[in-house]
């Protein structure tokens, strides 16, 4: 059981850190839906169900769609960084 | 009465105006004054009434702490009457001054950004301000873009950015508590708040004042103010100073005061108040833009207020408090007499308001009154104020005050240097070439402008020479932000 | 130089966090272990899962806490979701036609049918999950996320638009619904939001008094907003 | 390995929190920006969460046979995050209409290339 909890918090947690690397900010929102995915299996596992629906409906599904509606009508690679 | 028809109410009303957009255009322009005129009404009934002994509003049937309840105390009732008074008039105002975009959208979110504002200053539940807060802000973030012209998307990005990382503190701060007390009723954890030890508590004290001071603009977290509230609708930057600060103002009060009871910190935030007006003042110095430089004011006055509150004696709350009024009058005033300033001559240079007053003499009246009354010249409503800080300060009997003071005073003279400069601009300097002959410009504001502004201008000038008209409410105010255990002994009810 | 501040200022807030949260009474885990100061008259969770079921019906603690004791959360909360509807569509209302101008070319007849087939399945699914919010998991934002996730298909599979005239009303009437129940509990007992209807049997679907009816309309604003929502960062919605 | 059990979630929400406020304060892309925000908020839902929990704990609804009270985990944690889910939805789509407005001015979505205003 604590093995399973922990490969989440690491999947989460990984895939946080890619939604904010790639460039591609499409990549990024299919991580960041990831996270939430993940989110919402640790929010079960803590007895949380409800919370659980609500995420996996409003954070990973929802919540990626309007990013994508709203990358569609702007642009989708991130531009590179200067060094500052 | 319960006085949960003041948000209730003006709620539903809210609710109904898409609907009255379906059927008319006209209509939903004045739904959020009818919606504050109930809430004044309603206010001012319940005012004297309050004095003595707060109402404890329960709702769902159960008793406080273990549902959401509503405390309406002196100091609740006065600024929602201030809300009430402020939002109705402003909302006059915008019945004529906007025009264009989606109008009915526009007097939905003001007046949800109303019912924020007062939700914030009636509720008992820490959760509760923060869904009240998220209210007044996001209502705010969406009118500071809502003429979609480049400075104000810009500006509402800005704002919205800093907005959420500090209600994302403010959440943060509330798992704290809730994890330390299990209780989130704020007179429930101000009782209990001595049980764990105090490094702890600090911590969530540190996440909630500082997610809150962004909404309050104090000093560090300040960025987003000059821009939100010089770009947006001149409408909703009175709104914006004149009552959606205060209502972050008194979010971090209420937290400080009541729930922490923090009196070590507060020569921290008496230094804060004390930046947050030097900063402000020698910015608006130097501007030349109007409705930045009354930004930029707005940010000199809440020092000044932070500074009072940060003294944190009876007096100087309500100096405080008395100041939170007047500047809420006075700020509302002159961003609504300049509105049509702008209008007019299209441009917000300050050079390009010079001899104004020939133009448009109402206007430029009720102009020079509200800056008479900010810089805090006696027949004003300011000058009460601020002779009751600097009393406080000087009582205190500690020469550190007195210096402190005197720097605050030295803010108050940069003020009236440049508040001075544009009245002289209005009344006395000639207008600019070819600024007259244009079609039309010389035309004063419309009638559903000149009322709004004279009806504020006549309250400054009357609460100006007879202050007993607020002192009489403003000190039993001061003492239900200060006096702790009275607040926890009439919620919880032991 | 803004990574090196930022990261110094991260792990400084990190210590702190861990710091307070390794506090020995810290959450219900906490709690639990130390006993200590949440008896049952302090602590909001244990009250209300000692009593909940017999104060209001609901065998869904969670949704006796979000409609009834933290109702008034609710409709504040509700309240945000309508203020960002409002907001986007006064913020993109000059926008909107500047993409409408190409056409997108249309979804092939597969992806079509179904997104047909399916629609009234996900609006089904989101109705059950909005009415049974009281006795399982679920209630009036899952199911109305739900419903607005079958707009999500109309608008990609189907190419369709919603009238925005019937979503704005949808959305005023179920609001208001739900402030007219709280002024009923507040005419009928004097408290705004009061449980003023009979408990019934807990566990069944009418039961738990005015909690299911205030999740229907939670779950139809709800939904209506959130596909609004869609519709208009889509550009789909037609005035 | 209890040890491990109790800050698993505190750990994990902890680090999105932080790899969140990372992407908010380092990038200038608005849309990453925006999706720094998601990663915090969904952070400060799993902290919220954390909080409520209890290790040899119950999902807190009664179903048909009789379970004991006082083993549930703690509701309001969970009714706060229903709450604070719906905020954060509200809250972003509000800023990527921003962000869709932004654009069309700007023609760009770089927050460095944007200095009508002074930062």
């Amino acid at each position: 059981m604590i093995v399973f909890q922990l490969f989440l918090v690491l999947v989460m947690v990984v895939a946080a850190v890619a939604a904010a690397a790639f460039k591609d900010l499409m990549n990024a929102v299919i991580a960041c839906a990831l996270v939430s995915l993940m989110a919402s299996i640790i929010f079960y596992l803590l007895h949380a169900p409800d919370v659980a629906m609500a995420e996996a409906s409003i954070g990973a599904g929802l919540t990626t769609a309007i990013f994508i509606f709203a990358i569609n009508r702007t642009v989708r690679q991130e531009e590179n960084e200067e060094a500052d | 009465m319960s006085p949960i028809l003041l948000i209730a109410v003006p709620l539903g009303l809210a609710f109904i105006i898409p609907l009255l957009a379906l059927a008319s255009r006209k209509l939903p322009a004045y739904v959020p004054a009818v919606g504050m005129l109930f809430n004044l009404v309603v206010s001012l009934y319940l005012l004297p009434s309050v004095l003595s002994k707060p109402i404890v509003v329960r709702t769902a049937g159960f008793a406080p702490p273990f549902s959401i309840h509503l405390v309406a105390g002196p100091l609740g009732i006065l600024l929602a009457a201030l809300i009430a008074l402020v939002g109705l008039l402003v909302a006059i105002y915008a019945t004529g001054y906007i025009r264009e975009g989606s109008v009915p959208r526009y007097h939905a979110l003001y007046l949800l950004l109303l019912v924020g504002a007062t939700g914030i200053v009636l509720t008992g539940d820490l959760f509760n301000l923060f869904v009240f807060f998220e209210i007044l802000c996001i209502s705010s973030y969406a009118l500071v873009g809502y003429r979609g012209d480049k400075a104000g998307i810009e500006s509402a990005v800005k704002y919205l950015i800093q907005g959420a990382i500090g209600s994302s503190l403010v959440l943060v701060g509330i798992g704290f508590l809730y994890g330390l007390f299990g209780t989130l009723s704020m007179a429930d954890i101000a009782g209990n708040i001595h049980s764990v030890r105090p490094i702890t508590v600090f911590i969530s004290m540190a996440f909630l004042v500082t997610g809150f001071g962004v909404e309050a603009a104090i000093f560090p977290l300040n960025a987003w103010l000059p821009d939100a509230h010089s770009s947006a609708p001149s409408s909703i930057s009175a709104i914006l100073s004149g009552i959606a600060i205060k209502a972050g103002l008194y979010a971090v009060a209420r937290v400080l005061f009541t729930v922490y009871g923090a009196e070590t910190f507060l020569p921290f935030i008496l230094v804060l108040g004390l930046l947050t007006l030097l900063v402000g003042e020698m910015s608006a110095f130097s501007q030349n833009n109007i409705k930045r430089l009354l930004a930029y004011s707005s940010m000199g006055q809440m020092g000044l207020i932070v500074f009072a509150l940060g003294l944190a004696s009876a007096a100087s709350v309500e100096g405080a408090l008395f100041l939170v009024v007047s500047h809420g009058l006075a700020k509302a005033l002159l961003f609504l007499s300049v509105g049509y300033m702008i209008y007019r001559t299209g441009s917000m240079e300050i050079s390009s308001l010079h001899g104004m007053a020939k133009r448009m003499p109402v206007s430029s009246l009720c102009f020079a009154i509200g800056a008479f009354s900010l810089v805090g010249l006696p027949p004003f409503i300011g000058f009460p104020g601020k002779f009751m800080v600097v009393r406080a300060a000087l009582e205190k009997g500690d020469a550190l005050y007195t210096v402190l003071v005197a720097i605050a005073l030295l803010g108050t003279v940069v003020e009236g240097a440049y508040f001075f400069r544009i009245v002289q601009g209005l009344y006395f300097k000639p207008a600019p070439e070819g600024a007259v002959a244009e079609t039309g410009e010389g035309r004063e504001a419309p009638f559903s402008a000149l009322l709004p502004a004279c009806v504020l201008a006549a309250a400054i000038l009357v609460v100006g020479v007879c202050p007993q008209i607020l002192t009489d409410y403003v000190g039993p105010a001061a003492s239900d932000l200060l006096d702790k255990a009275a607040y926890i002994r009439h919620v919880l009810g032991v | 130089m803004r990574k090196l501040i930022s990261v110094t200022l991260l792990l400084v807030i990190v210590m702190i966090a861990v710091f307070s949260v390794s506090h020995a009474m810290f959450g219900a885990e906490g709690a639990r272990r130390t006993g200590g100061l949440r008896e049952d008259g302090v602590n909001f969770g244990r009250r209300y899962n000692n009593r909940a079921l017999d104060e209001t019906g609901a065998a869904n603690v969670v949704a006796a806490v979000v409609v009834s004791y933290r109702g008034f959360d609710t409709l504040g909360e509700v309240t945000v979701l309508f203020v960002a509807a409002l907001g986007l569509g006064a913020l993109l209302y000059g926008a909107r036609r500047e993409k409408n101008a190409k056409e997108r070319e249309p979804a092939s007849l597969i992806v079509f049918t179904g997104c047909r087939f399916l629609f009234p399945l996900v609006l089904l699914f989101g109705a059950y999950v909005l009415a049974h919010g009281h006795v399982t998991p679920g209630g009036g934002f899952q199911g109305g996320a739900i419903v607005a996730s079958g707009f999500v298909l109309v608008y990609l599979g189907c190419r369709g638009t919603l009238p925005a005239g019937r979503l704005a009303a949808a959305e005023s009437l179920s609001g208001l619904a739900f402030v007219v129940i709280g002024f009923i509990g507040l005419a009928v007992g004097g408290s705004f939001l009061l449980n003023f209807l009979p408990r019934g049997t807990p566990l069944a679907l009418f039961s738990a008094g005015v909690i299911p009816v205030i999740y229907v309309a939670i779950g139809l604003k709800v939904g209506s907003e959130l596909g609004g929502i869609i519709g208009n960062l889509a550009g789909e919605v037609s005035e | 390995m209890s040890f491990l059990e109790d800050y698993v979630h505190y750990g994990g929400c902890f680090a999105l929190i932080m790899v969140g406020l990372y992407v908010v304060l380092v990038k200038s892309n608005l849309i990453k920006v925006i999706i720094g925000i998601n990663l915090i908020d969904t952070g400060i839902n799993l902290f919220l969460i954390s909080a409520g929990y209890i290790r040899t704990g119950t999902a807190p609804i009664f179903s048909g046979a009789a379970q004991e009270p006082g083993k549930m985990v703690d509701p309001v944690p969970q009714a706060l995050v229903l709450t604070a889910i719906v905020i954060g939805v509200s809250v972003l789509a509000l800023a990527l209409s921003l962000a869709i407005r932004l654009h069309g001015h700007y023609d760009t979505l770089d927050l460095r290339k944007i200095k009508e205003l002074r930062w």
